[in-house]
């Protein structure tokens, strides 16, 4: 025997943990990574409520959830990139709806590990364009 | 209590304590790595729950190709070795959301299914999904292929470098243009 | 119009066959290795044919070759007067610095220095390297005899000088 | 049941220490040769076949360096990292007909395919913390490359999965026939070429890349920790070698396969390294944009199309 409601918390906090990041998050990337535990988190609903009717369409949808996730990982990376070769920095804070690419050359010196990271001197950082 | 019970909780502990590093660390590409913890820890999950097929494929496609096409933005675009200090927004609102969206639905949860116990399920085999894919699913299961093709063309599209610059463009259209 | 993938077959079968060629390394410290004739191990010092005239050791290009001398007077039974002799005091090669030309050999006009094959020489202190003429005399022993003569080759000089001799008598 | 369960896995830890290191001398013997040369000679007296055991103990003594600028923990733990998906790997795959393998998995080759790919993750972590600009490169270089070679991987392995219509890797070996050599040829190369990638393998081996990178992801790692890199890639050698002749070269059939199926199974295993070696000596190292152009204008459509010949001889068989 066991008890779903085990599986399901842990989905509820995993979800809350998930919205959390989304709304506190400030760099693209995170806030993917933090969209990927909300689906996840619904995942494990999905496949808890196969365990309690047994059958398979949770299963299922958790699988379609899952291709989907990896679609949405795959544009949602594809933009990360095209913002990082227009502005230099992948925070969404600054992104305004009607923004124009940064004038002037588009490698200005703060791309890599610059002054705000509080990194320590040669962390490896490279820029997407040469990629 | 049962051992399934006890191997469920502490695999959630994991999952949870790994989804409390991803949004909270400040580090980066760790918080990739802690993703690959929690989502590594929903598999078991889904190993415990019987759904081994969904396990693997959630290691194939989460752990396997979305960590690391994370890990690989991450790198691409700005990965300094150790804290970064510009990750987070003010908390308040996302505390006040997470907590509410997160325990709301845990108080819930318990509150519906707090003393409901199901039989341990036979691990599953990949037949019966097949044939609820191909049975009952089979025409979101293509609308997903097409799904999927648009979102490659989408990102192909999108990674796409512009096209060169015409000669009679502005010296900041070549300037960019020269730089890819 | 050559078949796609013909340059990696080939590739392909380069290995294969060198695979099962025996290799023909040879094991030196168990192995003896077959050396050349002539070839440049140690130079070895015939002591008593040196004259000490310098030669060698002023066309040494990275002088390496140290020589130390005295006068004798040696009287000779029924000579006018004494003669004098050059005395070898240090004859010295530093093999830290040779660089196995054989200039010194080739120049020397009494043939006191010789090839020998001899090579296993290394020491632990670059010091040691230093060979002084007591140590080059010894190498003397491992000198192999001059190779016999090319049979459709030129005569050897003294070989022709009898000959001619010979013939005008 | 107990003591079937240890005994099992005791057993698949033997092959896991012992396999490699076998592969490992192999490799030194053979690419010697294939060279000119005899390689290893004197450790262990007979051919220098204690030479990987040698080299171990010289690894265990050598200084174990973390560098001041990487970051620590995962610096340490991607060895580990790198070791693990293959150890588990070996639990499913079968030796011998009947019960001779580590773990009965009714999805195993899908359980396979998923931890293989988990292994790229040690090599990014590797990568960025070591706080080296070559070592960042060879991580990338990795990434960029399991984007490649996953699809075909996948594709070609589902090809057979539906010619022998099971997941479960016994099935699979159980359900192959000689005739399918030809019918399956097309998978078996994309299989083996993507799986070389997979293990970042020559000529696949640009994350390392001495030439280019120093040595790529390996470039800041020293002693046991570097030994770790180095056996995972030779049980990455044993686990590629061992998928494709359980797949595609049908496992343990052949000659008596009821006594010595184990044995048919570890020589074609043993065959296939000896053909990852083999290309390693022979052939130069692809770039990354060669490797790609392979991977999704060769190898992608082939298996596509082998995908289109398993269905249609599939149901042309009814």
């Amino acid at each position: 025997m066991i008890r779903p409601v085990i599986p399901l918390v842990t989905a509820a906090l995993l979800f809350g943990l998930g919205a959390y990041g989304v709304l506190r998050r400030r760099n693209a990337v995170l806030v993917l990574m933090s969209v990927e535990l909300m689906l996840n988190a619904v995942n494990l609903v999905l496949v808890t409520g196969d365990t309690m009717r047994e059958r398979v369409t949770g299963q299922v949808f958790a699988l379609f959830v899952i291709v989907i996730a990896a679609a949405e990982v795959g544009v949602g990376l594809a933009l990360v990139l095209r913002l990082f070769r227009l502005r230099q920095d992948i925070n969404i804070d600054q992104v305004a709806l009607d923004d124009e690419p940064r004038t002037g050359p588009p490698f200005a010196a703060p791309a890599l590990a610059d002054a705000r990271s509080g990194a320590a001197a040669g962390a490896p950082t490279l820029d997407g364009e040469q990629a | 209590m049962t051992l399934q019970d006890v191997l469920l909780s502490v695999v959630g502990l994991v999952a949870v304590a790994g989804g409390v590093a991803v949004v909270t660390t400040k580090q980066l590409v760790r918080a990739g790595l802690w993703l690959v913890v929690a989502l590594g820890a929903v598999a078991v999950e889904f190993l415990l729950l019987g759904a081994e097929f969904a396990a693997w494929v959630q290691v194939l496609i989460y752990v396997g190709a979305v960590v690391v096409l994370l890990l690989f933005a991450v790198m691409l675009t700005r990965a300094p070795i150790g804290r970064s200090s510009d990750l987070d927004r003010p908390a308040l609102p996302a505390t006040l959301v997470g907590a509410a969206s997160g325990l709301g639905l845990a108080a819930l949860f318990v509150g519906v299914f707090g003393q409901f116990q199901v039989p341990a399920p036979a691990v599953g085999t990949a037949e019966r999904i097949g044939d609820s894919v191909f049975g009952a699913w089979v025409l979101p299961f293509e609308v997903l292929s097409i799904l999927l093709l648009a979102a490659l063309v989408g990102a192909i599209v999108l990674s796409r470098p512009a096209a060169p610059a015409p000669q009679d463009a502005s010296a900041d259209a070549v300037a960019q243009g020269s730089s890819r | 119009m050559s078949i796609p993938g013909a340059g990696l077959g080939k590739g392909l079968a380069v290995t294969l066959k060198t695979l099962v060629t025996p290799s023909t390394t040879q094991q030196y410290p168990d192995v003896a290795p077959e050396l050349p004739p002539r070839s440049r191990g140690v130079i070895a010092l015939r002591e008593e044919n040196c004259t000490v005239c310098m030669l060698c050791s002023r066309e040494c290009p990275d002088w390496c070759i140290y020589i130390d001398s005295h006068k004798e007077e040696v009287v000779v039974p029924g000579a006018a007067r004494p003669r004098q002799r050059n005395v070898l005091d240090r004859f010295d090669i530093d093999f830290s610095l040779c660089m196995y030309c054989g200039i010194c050999i080739e120049v020397c006009p009494f043939d006191a220095l010789y090839w020998s094959p001899e090579f296993e020489y290394a020491e632990y202190d670059i010091r040691d390297l230093m060979h002084d003429k007591d140590r080059l005399g010894e190498w003397m022993a491992t000198v192999p005899p001059p190779p016999p003569h090319d049979p459709l080759g030129e005569p050897s000089k003294e070989e022709t000088a009898v000959a001619k001799r010979a013939s005008a008598s | 049941m107990t003591w079937d369960v240890i005994l099992r896995v005791a057993l698949v830890a033997v092959a896991f220490l012992t396999l490699p290191l076998i592969v490992g001398q192999t490799e030194h013997k053979v690419m010697a040769h294939m060279q000119a040369r005899l390689g290893p000679m004197y450790a262990g007296a007979f051919h220098g076949w204690a030479q990987l055991i040698a080299d171990g103990v010289k690894f265990a003594q050598k200084e174990d360096v973390t560098p001041r600028a990487a970051d620590g923990p995962v610096f340490r733990l991607a060895p580990a990292v790198a070791l693990l998906p293959y150890l588990l790997v070996l639990l499913v795959i079968p030796l011998g007909p009947g019960d001779l393998v580590g773990q009965q998995l009714d999805v195993g080759l899908f359980f396979v395919l998923a931890v293989v790919g988990v292994g790229v993750i040690a090599v990014l972590m590797a990568a960025w913390a070591s706080a080296n600009k070559y070592s960042l490169l060879g991580g990338l270089r990795a990434a960029a490359q399991l984007l490649g070679y996953e699809l075909p991987f996948v594709l070609s392995a589902a090809s057979v999965a539906m010619a022998a219509g099971t997941l479960s890797l016994p099935g699979i070996v159980a359900a192959w026939q000689p005739w399918w050599l030809l019918w399956q040829l097309p998978a078996t190369i994309v299989f083996f070429v993507s799986g070389l990638a997979e293990i970042r393998r020559p000529p696949f081996d640009m994350p390392i890349a001495d030439s280019e990178l120093v040595f790529g992801y390996l470039t800041e790692y020293t002693g046991l920790r570097f030994a770790f890199f180095l056996l995972a890639e030779y049980v990455g050698i044993v686990v590629i070698s061992a998928l494709t002749a359980a797949l595609f070269l049908g496992g343990w059939h052949g000659p008596w396969a009821e006594s010595v199926g184990w044995l048919w199974m570890l020589l074609k295993t043993g065959a296939v390294a000896f053909v990852v070696i083999w290309l390693r000596v022979s052939w130069p190292r692809l770039r990354e944009d060669q490797l790609q152009r392979l991977c999704w204008l060769v190898l992608v459509p082939l298996a596509l199309a082998q995908l289109v010949l398993t269905a249609g001889v599939r149901v042309a068989l009814g």
